[in-house]
């Protein structure tokens, strides 16, 4: 939607940013931070998609209808996964339990 | 605006659009919209993985230790860097350079065939020992030839590390279906762009097919560490 | 609107069909098979799914007839499994989701934002093709072995011990999702990019609005059905163990999955016959809508929530008991929009000038039936309830009469109402009057009484069942019937109209939109000038008097 | 139950008669605002008809008071109707502590059903009138539904789990027992009844026939048979945690969480158990899975809670979390 034009630069530096934080997801996934693992390799990965999009996909420089494109899609699969979780992460809060 | 009635397509604006812009317009957003469509499509899978991953936490550690984390991580640079020849090819049609055009999208397509390839090896590992070619165990695909010994659990997660490998190969191949879904457009544009059908006011099918290029990027993005480094510390 | 075009000159007492219009355009096979007027995509489309419908209802047709007695002697238990899957998978997936926006949405979009087509015609026209191709796997699967598992495939009887043809049939399933998905974006983008000078958001006609949110769905929701039933196939073909105990699997999750498009799924159905009677009822009430913006609104808040609401359905399958109680909560919040919806409609007509003609008498219809299929949606939303009655003729009942009593009586009353536009030629009023009237009398007969065969305890999907239940059972049936014939006299009248039919001239409700401006039927490019918007919708008080012939 | 054309559902449970007055409820709304809004529409439909082609109404355009009158009224009553489900929905999973345990195996197509005395049933239930019931229900293979209309009481079997569900009848009888979840062919013939007797005919019935062995005698044996003593012995000499006292107590386990040893825990640490193994244990317990039936699972169940601590004695229970 942009006829924005980006100098090379910048795609050149997004580029090394994500190299940067490809390297510092598999240095990070060697230690352990118990259930902080999956936290940390999301927020690079979340980091580096978003990299992609503002930049590669130039949704920086596109109209908000772009944006709200992306985000309903997103909020739709957090709605999948939450929902969703609610039932497996409380169903062991068993009325029944023990007895 | 409201004169025309039906004009005869000319150059790339079709009938039914009253100028460019607009024609422009509508395929970005479609794209995007599509985009949206396909957060869902992997995003079923996706759910699963979290379900499977908080259930099952010990097999999915176990299956994803053993998988190459070095073969991910150099496919990762490798699609990464076939993004930024995808955007700079992107750049190149803006720009109204239609000979880069055409060596950039090369370049990405030479990019994916390495990622498709470094696949085919890393499948072919997997599946050789389930038909006796690799002889012996550790065929890791699901099914009734699904053997766990290579990775050295307990009996009983055994059948747990089944799902990993089942999302693996579900995720990775749908992945992988998307990649070569896009290799012939991306040849297919570029043939465009050598016969200098683009512009820089006409080079829409460059930019949505960059989307479509990226978004495939972005879902390895997440694949790799979920896939991969899980089990690694 | 503009009304230098409502002017035209237009004989009062003949009609003629204008010389130049879509349907003439061209009648070889490639004209229709490879056309991409949106206009004759539509006729491509109701051609299928009116196959497809009378596929469907002939399978309807065995399912009345078998359980007439309780010990289903009439077919064997195998039989009568293949032919209630035949039934959901057919008019769930290949009439009731395509139906009004593939056909009434696909022709009259673009006429009514005032373009010369959808954004993307030849996707439209793929759309088509990919719905075939489904349909033709599916009915492949149907016919070949047949398939046993309902059309909710639920595993693990779907994936490991249905002794049918699963997997085509999901892949069938998986393909026309795709078609689903392509017509949502083709709207939402053309909603977005094509509307005509001055058609703001918000003069937009309520079927547009209703279809921006069926679009959403279509696009968010369709992706997750089509990759679950993906999996279901992989699991059945490759032995991948997503949703089977015995390898780790939960079936639970696969309910989740399912249930996540398959309950908005429900609102693909609903919400484009809302539309329609959004239409329907300002015309023949001769009035602007009341709260336009509330019924506007209340689609985008019906097409959201309605993604929240899906565990619903599984309340007895021991799902964790504060997850149902958050999914109860939210079901009974997409309640109310659904409430403001017909309270509005109650009030347009309020001080109308109210006309009894066919389309309005399906709104009538529409109104009652959806009522009581919303109403009834209560007692399923309420985990008090809902144990009792879920699995049971009750929930038959209640989705009937909201995909049958809500989705097809506005899908019928549209079909009559644009009939005039889409063909240029009237249909007989008479004919059209009776066959409303014995479709609501047939339909309640046949499905009131399988919300007390539910509340009785009546599971559904018995191919037999104990004889106290027969007397109601038998009454269904003979409602059947009436419905039956009810739905062959629209059949035999429009198909008279369409070649015998008097023409209609291009206002023959004196409806405002701007679908009514051009010609019956439209010409290939649909309008000779753009149009110009200066009014909202449904500006009937602007009307000019001598344009409102009928 | 046999009449022939019976308009409402026997009520024979303690739940029936709350689920109907909700139902009852929910039915008088429903036909509150089904006639009223179809009179008002019939009203104006004759009333405003239209006269003349002339007619030209007033443009009314809305109003917000009106949409918020019938916005709010709305909320208000289905908040209610959540509220009160909701109530209800919570009695159903909670059974009373006192109630006797039935173990019910959904199989296609038939319901296999144990009673607390060892007494197996196949499509018949016979309990006593008054008495609560518990019902711990599963399947073999495919997902069914234990469906009793009379008792307003459904609950899903799904292979690879436990579900409860729980009546005390209230009145004696013969009640139908359906399956509510399609489950293939012969789904509908997967019927069978519930028989509620006064309590002296249930002693009388049970009884009667040759004296059934009770589930935990037959996980005795079966903890034999399978070796399970040679590791969980009731002092702590053995390679596997002692049992004795287990069952209902939070357990901590190695990898540092707490569980509850109930149902599900064993019978998880039966058929998986490396998956959650207790603290100071070492994974060497191998896999049941496939080795036992779903019916010898709740027999050895049984006899694991009925283990109890031997009095005067202090065993060294694995480290006790709550």
């Amino acid at each position: 939607m942009s006829d924005h034009i980006v100098s090379w630069k910048v795609y050149v530096g997004v580029f090394l940013a994500l190299v940067a934080l490809t390297v510092t997801t598999v240095v990070a996934a060697s230690y352990d931070f118990g259930p902080l693992n999956v936290i940390v390799a999301l927020g690079i990965a979340i980091t580096k998609a978003t990299l992609v999009v503002l930049f590669f996909m130039h949704a920086r420089y596109a109209g908000g209808l772009t944006r709200l494109v992306v985000l309903s899609g997103v909020a739709f699969f957090f709605i999948l996964v939450f929902l969703t979780m609610s039932d497996y992460v409380t169903r062991s809060w068993s009325l029944t339990g023990a007895s | 605006m409201p004169e025309a009635s039906a004009p005869p397509a000319q150059g790339p604006l079709a009938h039914h659009f009253a100028n460019l812009k607009q024609q422009k317009h509508a395929a970005v957003l479609g794209m995007w919209v599509f985009i949206a469509q396909e957060v869902l499509f992997f995003g079923g899978l996706f759910a699963t993985y979290a379900v499977y991953a908080m259930k099952y936490k010990e097999a999915f550690e176990a299956g994803s230790g053993h998988l190459n984390w070095k073969i991910g991580f150099f496919n990762t640079l490798v699609l990464i860097a076939s993004s930024l020849t995808m955007a700079m090819g992107v750049h190149s049609a803006a720009l109204g350079r239609s000979r880069r055009i055409v060596g950039w999208l090369l370049a990405t397509v030479f990019l994916g065939t390495v990622f498709l390839g470094v696949k085919y090896f890393e499948y072919g590992e997997k599946i050789a020992p389930c038909f006796g070619m690799g002889a012996g165990p550790g065929c890791l695909v699901p099914g009734q030839l699904f053997d766990a010994s290579v990775l050295h659990v307990a009996a009983d997660v055994a059948p747990e590390t089944q799902i990993f490998y089942s999302l693996y190969f579900a995720m990775t191949g749908l992945h992988a279906l998307h990649m070569i879904v896009g290799i012939p457009i991306i040849l297919w544009i570029a043939h465009a762009a050598w016969k200098g059908r683009y512009s820089p006011a006409w080079h829409t099918p460059v930019e949505i097919v960059g989307l479509y290029w990226h978004f495939v990027d972005i879902i390895w993005i997440f694949l790799f560490p979920l896939l991969y480094l899980m089990g690694r510390h | 609107m503009n009304q230098g075009t409502e002017a035209k000159p237009m004989t009062p007492e003949v009609n003629t069909l204008p010389k130049e219009h879509y349907l003439n355009a061209g009648y070889d096979w490639k004209s229709w098979l490879l056309t991409t007027d949106h206009k004759r995509i539509a006729i491509l489309y109701l051609i299928s799914i009116s196959v497809m419908f009378i596929l469907g209802g002939l399978y309807a047709v065995l399912i009345r007839w078998n359980l007439l007695v309780p010990d289903g002697s009439h077919m064997s238990a195998e039989t009568y499994n293949r032919v209630f899957t035949a039934h959901g998978v057919i008019m769930v997936f290949f009439f009731l989701i395509p139906s009004i926006p593939a056909t009434l949405g696909n022709f009259l979009i673009p006429l009514m934002i005032g373009a010369r087509d959808l954004a993307f015609p030849r996707i439209n026209l793929l759309s088509w093709y990919v719905y075939v191709i489904g349909a033709a796997f599916t009915l492949f699967s149907l016919f070949s072995g047949g398939l046993d598992t309902g059309w909710t495939f639920y595993t693990p009887y779907s994936t490991v011990f249905a002794q049918s043809n699963v997997a085509f049939a999901a892949i069938g399933i998986f393909i026309a999702g795709f078609s689903s998905i392509l017509t949502g974006l083709n709207f939402i983008v053309t909603v977005h990019t094509m509307r005509a000078p001055g058609m703001t958001w918000f003069r937009m006609p309520l079927f547009v609005w209703a279809h921006y949110a069926t679009a959403i769905i279509q696009i968010l929701g369709t992706p997750v059905v089509a990759i679950t039933i993906l999996l279901v196939a992989l699991e059945r073909l490759f032995h991948f163990g997503f949703f089977d105990p015995a390898r780790g699997g939960d079936p639970i999750l696969f309910q989740h999955l399912f249930w996540f498009y398959s309950h908005p799924a429900v609102y693909i159905m609903i919400l484009p016959s809302m539309g329609v009677v959004s239409e329907l009822i300002t015309c023949f009430s001769r009035k602007r809508i009341f709260g336009y913006s509330f019924i506007a609104m209340s689609s985008m808040a019906i097409a959201v929530i309605g993604f929240l609401v899906w565990a619903h359905h599984m309340f007895v399958s021991g799902m964790s008991v504060y997850s149902a109680m958050i999914f109860s909560a939210l079901t009974y919040l997409v309640a109310i929009p659904s409430a403001i919806k017909v309270f509005n409609w109650t009030a347009t007509m309020f001080r109308g000038s109210i006309s009894w003609e066919t389309p309005m008498m399906y709104v009538f219809g529409f109104i009652g039936l959806f009522l009581i299929g919303g109403l009834t949606g209560l007692f399923l939303g309420n985990l008090g309830t809902d144990v009792h009655l879920t699995d049971t003729y009750f929930i038959v009942a209640h989705f009937h009469y909201i995909m049958v009593g809500g989705a097809i009586m506005g899908y019928l009353g549209g079909i009559h109402f644009w009939w005039p536009k889409i063909f240029g030629r009237k249909y007989s009023e008479w004919w059209g009057r009776i066959s409303a009237v014995l479709i609501f009398v047939g339909f309640n007969m046949t499905f009131l009484p399988q919300f007390l065969l539910g509340y009785l305890g009546m599971p559904r999907r018995y191919h037999a069942y104990p004889e106290e239940f027969q007397v109601l059972n038998v009454l269904s049936s003979a409602g059947a019937l009436i419905l039956g014939i009810g739905y062959l006299f629209p059949s035999l009248y429009l198909a008279h109209s369409m070649v015998k039919g008097e023409p209609a001239g291009n206002n023959p409700w004196g409806a405002r939109g701007l679908e009514w401006e051009t010609t019956s039927p439209p010409p290939a490019h649909n309008f000779d000038q753009t149009p110009v918007v200066e009014d909202e919708a449904y500006a009937y008080d602007k009307a000019p008097k001598e344009a409102v012939v009928a | 139950m046999n009449q022939a054309f019976p308009l409402l559902p026997e009520q024979a449970s303690a739940q029936a008669g709350e689920v109907d007055a909700l139902f009852f409820f929910i039915v008088a709304v429903t036909i509150f605002f089904t006639i009223g809004i179809s009179l008002v529409i019939l009203f104006f439909a004759v009333k405003y008809r239209r006269r003349s082609d002339e007619d030209r109404p007033k443009e009314i355009h809305g109003s917000l008071l009106l949409e918020m009158v019938w916005t709010i009224i709305p909320l208000g009553i289905v908040i209610l109707m959540f509220a009160w489900g909701s109530k209800i929905y919570f009695q159903m999973n909670r059974p009373p502590d006192d109630a006797m345990n039935v173990s019910v195996v959904g199989k296609r197509w038939m319901w296999k059903l144990q009673h607390p005395t060892g007494q197996r049933e196949i499509n018949e239930l016979h309990v006593p009138v008054g008495r609560a019931v518990k019902l711990t229900i599963t399947s073999e293979d495919v997902i069914h539904s234990f469906f009793v209309p009379a008792f307003r009481l459904k609950k899903d079997a799904v292979p690879g789990r436990y579900n409860v569900g729980w009546f005390r009848a209230t009145k004696v009888g013969s009640y139908h027992l359906f399956c509510a979840e399609y489950c293939g062919t012969e789904h509908s013939k997967m019927i069978g009844k519930i028989v509620v007797m006064e309590p002296e005919d249930y002693q009388t019935w049970l009884a009667g026939g040759p004296p059934p062995e009770s589930p935990v005698v037959q996980g005795e044996q079966l903890f034999t048979e399978l070796n399970c003593i040679t590791c969980h012995r009731p002092d702590s000499a053995g390679r596997g945690p002692v049992l004795n006292g287990i069952f209902g107590r939070g357990i901590r386990l190695a990898s540092g969480d707490t569980v509850v040893a109930d149902e599900a825990y064993v019978r998880e640490s039966i058929l998986n158990p490396a998956t959650k193994v207790v603290a100071g244990y070492q994974p060497v317990m191998p896999t049941y899975q496939g080795l036992v039936s779903e019916e010898q699972l709740i027999a050895l169940i049984a006899y694991i809670k009925s283990l109890q601590i031997p009095s005067g004695e202090t065993v060294p229970v694995p480290e006790e979390a709550e």
